[in-house]
């Protein structure tokens, strides 16, 4: 069941798309995918409600994404689902993640917050806010130490910028001159919290200048600014100047699947909608006259395909109970004891 | 008697707290205007103000660091942690300030704050949302300890909390929020560092602490309709821990079992069954059996989690075992 | 033996000098106190090696304490004796605690890195770079919560920077427009590691900008400048603008007792020690007419007080070894009972 | 045979291990120019250069997280905390990240990296430099936990733990740099994760690791001398622990004690403790005592830190009662 020992970015990830089309697409799916989601919640087939949709934030993962190249690297937050598609994840397999089913990328194991594929470079999301950040300098001490021209990025959320272990991981980042790049995706909210409730210094590229990286912060309605900027920033990284980009949006949505957002006006929601990555780009497109019927078999493609995610992640099978031993260390060490086999033994006295 | 929420009352002695001493405030994660991530503070900062609810970001290590700060300048923080799986950022400012002020200062002042949080399986949350570490925290001297598992003790434990001279950790169970019971919040319930004997038998004593109390009793009263009838030591606090009722009840009965969700290795299974095995070795007809939780993390899978930790069930079967 | 709970800064500071002989003398008797130290050290007399000379970095301790008022409250870091003595601190006590002594201001179990003095507003000296910094924060809190006007100030060194902690201090106290203050002391190294070793981003004024704080920088030769900047802050602070001041200075010898820098060019040192803000003080004064005579009587005035603070510290008893059980939980708590007992208590088996 | 210092044979395992595998690198505070806090990097930095010998800002959690996903990608990061009493400061990286990332992943990749620290009593540091915080290690599934208390082992379980899939948290003790003892590097030792029977006796046996092996052994051969033979088992690794090793000179000997350095209430000592108590119990004719630190921090001054912790005297007096 378990996998060999998997080096990271060992696969190939499908070409990114760079043209407006390419990236509406990329985008679409995103959007469609988050929505199954919450209808695998609904549908009780969700393990727990954990869930947290990156719908509003499209073009920062799909923007930066397509500045990526085959054996990058990257971690995320736990609002990470859209990044990884971005990046070529396979949907199904997320899904199923998603449902804590077998067949997902940790088997059941990880879910929504810990989704993670070393072929493709994801080293995975994470349930602890920043807690994910300081690994993308160690893959880029290594991606320089070998000279592999790879590049890791670090997506974290607003909320993240007020955690030390940033700073910390800028510092070095910028000490050592690491193919890294830090990337804040600020949909304006940590929770209930607005980002200017969270602190004065909403110049988080001001932060990163400070602290001698090279800083930008971009808006996140125009998946084209987006990309040219992470594009610049990311090729900067390469070479060895790591790169800070902020990339400004909104949460469409509740925090998790059960917060209805209370704290926010109805208005406020609905300006915040109208800052639409996805109609924007569509819209774009359009202007630019690109045939309609085209963007809706997109759509189309992108609402077949996620439609059979969940399909797929129902049909999984639960994991075996016996799989909760596995993997707590490597393949060839022993097991740890079940307790009720412990139990037993005890009691045998022999 | 009124039927009320382990959250209810857990807000219910945070209000009276707050009412009767004004320099008790609130600081933490969302404690404000969303009332908490479980809910516990919903409501409390129309009542107190967003002075005495303070929202902070989202800087653990800091929180808890300016709680300790302001427990020095006199007043009294309840910092909260919203998954005590977050305290891993905090442990330093947990365990080598606010543990040791009192000491390495010689006695010159006390750092009186309490950390609120969470921990605990049964909601899928992962790996990272659903750990019991309350045995880093045993194992740390200058911290108290406390974990109620009964509505009522939720509120005294809480309030008896904020009167301590000394930093406790106070960790409610994620499971229990939602569990109602009937309580008489005048009625007498045992002191600050006092165990509760929540049921008598003379088979086997099992000691417990927060959600497993309810496994501990649901298992003890199928037992007794097959004829094996279990003392149910409910801890309450970790520290300080009443050993003395642990003493006494198991020299008594002669069989222990404990049980603890935490893993089982170097956790708080293992202190208790220690020092029972140390201290009443001459009374047990058998040895300390540990119930607690794989030495393995949690899954977001909902039968893998179940799986990870003790059942109502195994207390159950083991106990059978035992007395056989 | 244990005092009772004692609030910060419930005793009256000494008044502050602020001209510039005041300065001088007060930066002389922290230079001789910890010559002092140095040779207890010497004398096999001081509790362990971990005794970290402030020699160098007097006018950050006395400059900035100059623009404390009563009822101010402060953390230090491991580097903190000159910082005390300039508020005000008694060196027969902390010599004695220096010494693990039973009349220290901790009787014995602090030591150099942990003093604290809550009567003086002195809330601990912290052996863990960066872990007395957020505890400003609280004390700033209650102090604006309670009106009471005053600030709380963190010092630390240039090591402290890459720590995060204090980016979360520094926007928690800009969010809530606490009355606090962060004192960086820049003696260019943190043990064997300089400044430009540690970052990329050297001037540090500008990460507190960045945050939101008032933020500047300032040459610890000149005690005046320092006093200057520090007051012009401090008085901000107290007005709820939290600042930040980083003051440039030389840490003559090495990180501890032991170390002998060889990480260093004699040069180097050389070179540093000549911004001596002593020397500077004094040349200052003397160019200004001030009597030769005075300034010597000064230093010999120090020299005496700083002797007597060694025959204090020897003729001070250990603490009774009873006493390790003590102040571990507040004073009506049971204290932990003893390995020995526990075990006799086990073994009689009754 | 050579003779040979801890400190010397910490040096050489890094040394051999870097010359064999490139992919292993250090990375801490004052390891290279400095040549570390305890000098065991001293010269490296010559021999393999500043790249290899990563000296770092003060930054602990980037530090660990850094190793951590250098570990993913590939290398073998030997990252180090200069005192394990920083270790609350990375406690997330380490415990929520290092120690769950292959688990949390399914299995897809684990963290191959070398955490080295040092801990213990002896040099007046205080109470947050003096700390032996092995139990928080020991607790958390994951991480595995290597404490040599002898030279030769100094330098095999860290060559060992350079070869391990998965993190290694390796604490050295800072009392036993300075110690010398004959070793010949070519002979064999035991297995990673076998405990290794430093002296065979019939009348009690003391179970330890780290510096309080010497304690054992100086206090076996006082009893040697009083007629009261004593077996020393040294474990060497706590996870993996090799409890085969215990319960075959346990139910050999049917006495047993176990000797930690750090706090007594719900650490290694109680883990060891309760295990015997559990499995052993037929065997046991006294109760399993456990001699450990007291749950008090550590006093800066020379007297209240060396009454603190265990010393070789506690454990030949508490033998000698126990046997009697
Ligand atoms: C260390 C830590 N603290 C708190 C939380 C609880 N929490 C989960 S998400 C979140 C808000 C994060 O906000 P942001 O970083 O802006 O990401 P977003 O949710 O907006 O994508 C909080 C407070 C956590 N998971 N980890
Ligand atoms: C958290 C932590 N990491 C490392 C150390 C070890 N250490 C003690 S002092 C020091 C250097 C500190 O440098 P700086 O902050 O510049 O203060 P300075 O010694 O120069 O006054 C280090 C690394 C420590 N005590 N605490
Ligand atoms: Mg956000
Ligand atoms: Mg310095």
């Amino acid at each position: 069941m378990t996998p060999p020992e998997t080096a990271a970015a060992s696969r190939t990830a499908p070409q990114s798309n760079t043209d407006l089309l390419g990236l509406y697409t990329d985008m679409r799916r995103v959007r469609t995918f988050e929505e199954r989601v919450g209808e695998l919640f609904v549908r009780g087939q969700s393990a727990g409600s954990m869930l947290h949709l990156s719908i509003g934030e499209e073009s920062a993962a799909v923007g930066v994404c397509s500045a990526m190249r085959d054996g990058d690297t990257f971690t995320t937050h736990h609002r990470g689902h859209g990044i990884f598609l971005a990046r070529g994840a396979d949907p199904n397999r997320m899904m199923a993640e998603i449902a804590g089913k077998q067949d997902g990328y940790c088997h059941g194991k990880g879910g929504s917050m810990h989704i993670a594929d070393m072929g493709l470079g994801h080293l995975g999301a994470n349930a602890i806010v920043g807690g994910g950040i300081p690994a993308v300098v160690g893959a880029g001490l290594v991606a320089k130490r070998r000279g592999t021209g790879a590049v890791s990025i670090a997506f974290f959320g607003d909320g993240a910028m007020q955690q030390g272990i940033l700073y910390e991981s800028m510092n070095m980042a910028a000490l050592w001159d690491l193919p890294v790049m830090f990337v804040c995706i600020n949909n304006q909210y940590g929770m209930g919290t607005r980002v200017d409730q969270a602190t004065r210094a909403t110049k988080f590229e001001e932060r990163a200048i400070a602290f001698g990286l090279a800083g930008r912060a971009v808006d996140g309605l125009d998946v084209l600014e987006v990309r040219e900027a992470a594009a610049e920033l990311v090729d900067g990284a390469r070479t060895g100047k790591p790169a800070f980009l902020s990339v400004d949006c909104y949460r469409f949505f509740g925090h998790a699947r059960k917060d209805k957002s209370p704290y926010r006006t109805e208005a406020e929601e609905t300006a915040g909608r109208k800052r639409d990555p996805v109609a924007h780009a569509r819209a774009a497109l359009l202007d630019a006259g690109t045939d309609e019927a085209l963007l809706d078999r997109i759509d189309g493609d992108a609402a077949t395909e996620m439609d059979a995610t969940i399909d797929f992640a129902v049909a999984s099978a639960e994991p075996p109970l016996s799989s909760m031993f596995l993997d707590v260390y490597g393949p060839d060490e022993p097991m740890p004891e079940p307790l009720a086999t412990r139990i037993d033994r005890v009691l045998a006295r022999e | 008697m009124v039927e009320m929420t382990y959250r209810d009352a857990l807000r219910q002695a945070l209000i009276d707290a707050m009412t009767e001493n004004d320099d008790i405030f609130v600081i933490g994660e969302e404690v404000g205007r969303y009332g908490g991530a479980y809910g516990v503070t919903k409501g409390l900062i129309d009542q107190f103000g967003p002075e005495r609810l303070l929202d902070t970001p989202i800087s653990e290590p800091a929180i808890v660091g300016t709680a300790v700060g302001a427990a020095m300048a006199g007043m009294r923080p309840v910092a909260e942690l919203m998954y005590v799986d977050f305290i891993g950022m905090t442990m330093d400012q947990l365990c080598n300030q606010a543990a040791k002020i009192r000491y390495m200062f010689g006695g010159q002042i006390g750092v009186p704050m309490v950390l609120r949080t969470q921990g605990g399986t049964g909601r899928s949350a992962g790996a990272q949302h659903s750990q019991s570490l309350e045995a880093y925290v045993m194992h740390t001297p200058g911290l108290r300890l406390a974990m109620p598992g009964t509505v009522a003790d939720a509120y005294h434990l809480l309030r008896m909390a904020l009167t301590q001279p000394d930093p406790v950790v106070f960790i409610e169970h994620k499971a229990l929020y939602a569990m109602k019971e009937d309580v008489d919040l005048t009625a007498h319930v045992p002191d600050w560092g006092k165990a509760a004997v929540r049921r008598r038998g003379t088979d086997v004593v099992i000691v417990t602490y927060s959600r497993q109390v309810h496994y501990a009793m649901q298992a003890a009263e199928a037992l007794a309709g097959q004829g094996i009838e279990a003392t149910v030591i409910d801890l309450r606090t970790l520290n300080p821990l009443d050993f003395d009722t642990i003493r006494a009840e198991v020299e008594h009965v002669g069989r222990a079992m404990v049980v603890s969700e935490g893993p089982l290795t170097a956790g708080v299974a293992a202190e208790l069954a220690a020092r029972i095995s140390e201290e009443c070795f001459d009374f047990l007809h058998d040895p300390v059996i540990r119930i607690a939780g794989e030495d393995i993390p949690i899954s977001v899978s909902v039968a893998l989690e179940a799986g990870s930790v003790p059942s109502a069930e195994i207390v159950e079967q083991t106990a059978r075992k035992l007395v056989a």
